[in-house]
Parts: structure tokens; C-alpha cells; sequence
């Protein structure tokens, strides 16, 4: 291809000649955007522009980050070209990937989480009886993540605990008290 | 209200408006745009060159009554705000056509009763460019991209998707069903653990199942409920996640490869 | 900066003084990894320096991006540190994602949406007053949208529902925080 690059080929006119720079700009974009390892066959059909110049820039893509001193590096991986933090820096970054949010909760802790806000206090049998599953692993994490905290035994038969949200439920979900929950009633005229 | 008087009544079906350029199309898309009565409001004004503290009312009232006579010409939905405003211009058109009260000195300041009218323009114009310029904001913001995915992602990645979100889809479904008359069918009753067992089947087999999909082949309520707690279960016991590619777009259950 | 770091402060035992060129790779690493913008206090934490290194590394970061002909920036947008393509690359960029700008909201909604910024907290009724039109529809699309949240029930007739912007608007608008946005009184100036 690069051989036939520089006969006629001016098939599409508008290929306008980019400037070294300009490569390199755009294939560090192209493999900072991409979710896989870009292949330099995906660079030249999208930059639409010869393979040479396009290999060339990813070289020099690479001396770049390698010459700086970078957190970052370009490296090639599975047939592709991908953005990664550097190996040595490792360390910082799991520590950071460790403490990062697992706020994001599942979909099941999420529910339990709603039926404890809105029925509190709750035992398991109810929110069992309204969400229809089993959520005793949903109320770990949540008691885990002090998202809940117990509110006493219920008096009736078999005296279950009952749950509650907490002061970190409030901070986590911006709210003040719970009195600033949003009821259905809140969304009904929004809905129809 | 009451003492309007006759000749500013309209007949919003008889009248014709002057205004038609072009297309039925074309206009319905001009009128479709305003943002609200003000909006409609403000364009007549600027359309007429008028000032906006000194606002020609007579003028402006017949220019926005042609208006919203179109509007209901062209099978536009005319929101009532349209209709109130209409009345309220009415209400001060008759009253600037009063004449003075004769006991008021002439030095006493008298309420203009365009007043009111012209604070709010005033401030709804300002939250309009308001607007504009947030319009611009999102317009750059969207020339610039986030980095795509890297590996890190994948471990925090539990659920994007609320349950607002799956609910939400869940209600539509069990409304569209209300809806069809269905044959009553009687069918044997599935139950949780077949409905699993099923649904594992379907995602292990394919890799990923479109939870919208899935529900849409339930009969009925019964089984649609009984599919909707067998996704939550699957989710919950399974190595299946929920990925929701767009705000309010379809839920998928995906199977999770096994890391190496 | 490197005048503290000097001083006694020796609190931490195991604290290693690192040069400008660590921090600046450990701050560029941690922007990189993340999913959401990094706030100075984060990278402070994880890295363990004192703030003012961490916001001298970013800076210096900032300045190296701007520096070299680079297909990518750093950036401040709500509250945090992004690293993203630069806007002249988007025609290219949107060509290999495939994705068209993604659809524009209403008149309606942007002027709701406008009134909730400069207002908020701000109930229905409020928004009604100004905009002269219900704006119910626009507060689903943007609830959906999560560009706003609700902001709990404000104490008056009826307690209506308040609402407020989100992180998320700060991000698609582009926004360091809601002080970024100009003041509402100079559009008046605007206007006549």
C-alpha cells in the first residue's frame, strides 16, 4: 500500500496533506478514544491517509511518551496500539483503583436500598415479601458500606431485626434528612 | 374579564391569518419551535420593531391571536399557557382602551398595565439567552471525547443502570400488556426456578439477552413477573450483568467472561 | 511547594520525597485511570504529598499538554482533573466512533434547564412563573437525562419537590463548577 501511496491514487480529492504534527495528533486521539488496541490498518482508514505516514507517526507517538517522562505509555498489544499507565507507577494506581467507589451499587443492593429508604423500619421478611427475593447479601453490603444500620428487634413473632437508612445513606445521596426523599407522588405529574 | 368588550372576542376557526408563507409544513416547524407564550411573544415583538417597554398591545394581540388561530389550524397542540396569555393580552388591550379616570390628577402615576407583562418578558429573556448560551456550551463539549475503555473499568463496572431505570422499563411493559386484548390462554405455570433455569440457558447460549426481549415473550402478568424476579435473581447469583447502553435504553444481560 | 516538602514535616514516616517528574507521571497515571474527573483532593490523598506539590504537578502537566503539538488535553470540569481529545480532532474522532453529536435537547428543555441552573433550588411552580409555560415534560427529559436531581421538598403550600443541577451537567456543559457560569444580570445587558 505504501508503494502505491505515492502513484497517482488521487482518488479522493479533498485528502488534504497533513503535517507531521497533525499525525501524531490525531493517532493519539484515535488510540486514547478507542475501547480496544487500535490497529494501524483501523488508522489509516479512518485518518485516511498512507500507511507509512501513519506508522510514522505512531513511532513517533511512542518516542515521545517514552522521551518525556511520562506517566503514561504507548504500547503495542493483541496487534494494536493502546494508551496504559507506566508499569512502575503501578503501585499509586492499584491503590487508587482500590479505593475507588464501589459506590455504585448492585442492581440488587440497589433495591433493597429503596425499600429500606422508603418502608424503614424494615425487617427481612418484609422487604422479602416486597421485592419478592431473598436479600440477605444485599443487606450485608449495604450494612458493610454503613449505607444501613439496625433499628432494634420488631415485637412480633421471632422478634427479626428491623433496618434502617443512615447518617452515611443521607451523605452519600445528598440529602438532609430523610423528610427530603422524593415520594411517587413528587414524579406523578411529571409522568402523565 | 367581563366588560371586554364585543369586538375582541375572536372566533379562533373563522378568522384567517396573513402570516402563511410557504409550506403548511414549513410554518407548522416555525410555530412548533416556540419555547412557550413568552417566547411567541417576544418574536412578534421583535418582528414588529417595537419597543418593549412601549409595546403597541393592539398590535401585538391581533399578530399573537393570528398565531395561535394557526396553531389550531394546523392541528398543533396548543398548550393552555398559549390560550391564558391570549386572554391576559385581551385583558390589557381593553384596558388601555379605557378612558381616564377623570378624578385621577394628572401628575398621579398611573399603572401602565402593560407593566407586569413587560417584567416578565424582561425576565424570561434573560433565562432565553441564558439558554443560548448554554446551548454553545454543549455544543463545544460535544467536539471533545473521554478516553475509551481500559481494562480498570471492567472491576468497579457492577451496574450502570438504577432502579428507577429498570423499573421504569418493567412498567411500560406490564402497561403495553394491559393494553392488548389478549386470548386467555391457559398455559401451564412456569415457574422461578424454570424461568431461571430458561433465562440462564438463553444467555449462556448467546453471550447477552435483551431484557426488554426477554419480558415481551411473557403471556402475562403472572409470567412477566415471574421473569422480571427471575432477571433479578440471575444478576444477583449468576456471573450475568445488566449493561445499559444509553440512559433509558435497553437493559442487556451479559454474560461476565471468567478472568484468566 | 518544594519549600515545605523540605521542611521537617516528617510525619509519615515511609512519606518519600519524590521529585516534580514523579508527581507529574503519578498525577498524569492517576487522571488517566480514572473514570471520572480526579479531584486535587483524591490525587492528594492516594499519592500522599502535600496539596500544594500535587497542584504544582498539575499544573506543570497542564502546561506540558498545552505545550506539545498533542492530541490531547488536561483539563478542569466539575471539580476535577480529565484527560480528553482536543476539540480541533473532533471530526475525525466522531468519524471513528461512529457517533453523531448526540441529540440536542428541546428549546423547552434548554430553557428549563437554564431557569434550574440560575434558580436552584427551584419548584415546578417557580419555573412555570418564569418560562410562562408548564414544564413538566422537560424536567422528565432532563431527570432521564440526569442533568438534574432533586433537591427536597421545599417548605411551603403543597411542599412541592425542588430541583438543582448534577455533576453530570457540570460535565456535558463543559463546567468547573456552577460559579463558572456567567451571572444571570449579564444578560440583561444583553438583552437591551
Amino acid at each position: 500500500m505504501s508503494e502505491t501511496a505515492t502513484e497517482i491514487k488521487e482518488t479522493s480529492p479533498e485528502k488534504v496533506a497533513r503535517s507531521t504534527g497533525e499525525l501524531v495528533a490525531l493517532v493519539e486521539a484515535l488510540i486514547f478514544v478507542s475501547d480496544e488496541p487500535i490497529t494501524v490498518r483501523t488508522l489509516v482508514e479512518i485518518i485516511d491517509d498512507d500507511r507509512e505516514s501513519i506508522e510514522a507517526a505512531v513511532e513517533a507517538l511512542r518516542e515521545e511518551y517514552d522521551g518525556r517522562e511520562s506517566g503514561l505509555q504507548i504500547r503495542e498489544i493483541a496487534g494494536g496500539w493502546q494508551i496504559a499507565t507506566r508499569t512502575e507507577l503501578h503501585e499509586t494506581v492499584r491503590k487508587f483503583l482500590k479505593t475507588r467507589p464501589s459506590a455504585k451499587l448492585s442492581l440488587a443492593s440497589l433495591e433493597t436500598l429503596a425499600v429500606i429508604a422508603y418502608k424503614q423500619p424494615v425487617t427481612v421478611p418484609e422487604i422479602l415479601e416486597i421485592r419478592g427475593v431473598q436479600s440477605a447479601s444485599a443487606i450485608k453490603t449495604l450494612l458493610e458500606k454503613r449505607l444501613i444500620v439496625t433499628k432494634g428487634h420488631k415485637e412480633t413473632v421471632g422478634r427479626p431485626m428491623q433496618y434502617g437508612t443512615s447518617k452515611e445513606f443521607l451523605i452519600q445521596f445528598g440529602l438532609k434528612d430523610l423528610s427530603e426523599l422524593p415520594s411517587i407522588e413528587d414524579f406523578e405529574d411529571l409522568v402523565n | 374579564m367581563q366588560e371586554e368588550p364585543e369586538q375582541f372576542t375572536f372566533d379562533f376557526l373563522t378568522e384567517t391569518a396573513e402570516i402563511v408563507r410557504g409550506s403548511n409544513d414549513e410554518l407548522k416547524i416555525k410555530l412548533g419551535e416556540f419555547a412557550g407564550p413568552l417566547d411567541l411573544l417576544l418574536y412578534l415583538i421583535r418582528q414588529e420593531q417595537a419597543n418593549i417597554f412601549d409595546i403597541p398591545i393592539a398590535k401585538i394581540t391581533d399578530e399573537y391571536l393570528k398565531y395561535v388561530r394557526l396553531m389550531k389550524r394546523l392541528d398543533i397542540a396548543i398548550a393552555a399557557d398559549f390560550i391564558v396569555m391570549a386572554a391576559q393580552l385581551i385583558e390589557i388591550k381593553s384596558k388601555m382602551l379605557l378612558p381616564r379616570d377623570p378624578s385621577v390628577e394628572e401628575d398621579e402615576e398611573i399603572e401602565d398595565p402593560r407593566q407586569e407583562l413587560v417584567d416578565r418578558l424582561l425576565e424570561y429573556e434573560k433565562y432565553k439567552s441564558a439558554a443560548e448560551m448554554l446551548y454553545e456550551k454543549t455544543t463545544v463539549e460535544q467536539a471533545v471525547f473521554p478516553r475509551g475503555k481500559i481494562e480498570s473499568d471492567e472491576h468497579n463496572a457492577e451496574i450502570s443502570a438504577t432502579v428507577f431505570d429498570l423499573i421504569t422499563i418493567f412498567q411500560k411493559i406490564v402497561a403495553r400488556q394491559k393494553d392488548e386484548i389478549q386470548m386467555e390462554i391457559h398455559r401451564e405455570e412456569i415457574s422461578l426456578a424454570d424461568m431461571i433455569k430458561s433465562l440462564r440457558k438463553r444467555i449462556f447460549d448467546a453471550g447477552e439477552l435483551s431484557v426488554l426481549d426477554f419480558f415481551e415473550e411473557m403471556h402475562n402478568r403472572r409470567e412477566l413477573v415471574t421473569a422480571f424476579i427471575a432477571v433479578l435473581e440471575i444478576v444477583r447469583t449468576e456471573s450475568v450483568k445488566l449493561v445499559q447502553k444509553s440512559t433509558f435504553g435497553d437493559i442487556v444481560l451479559r454474560k461476565v467472561e471468567a478472568k484468566a
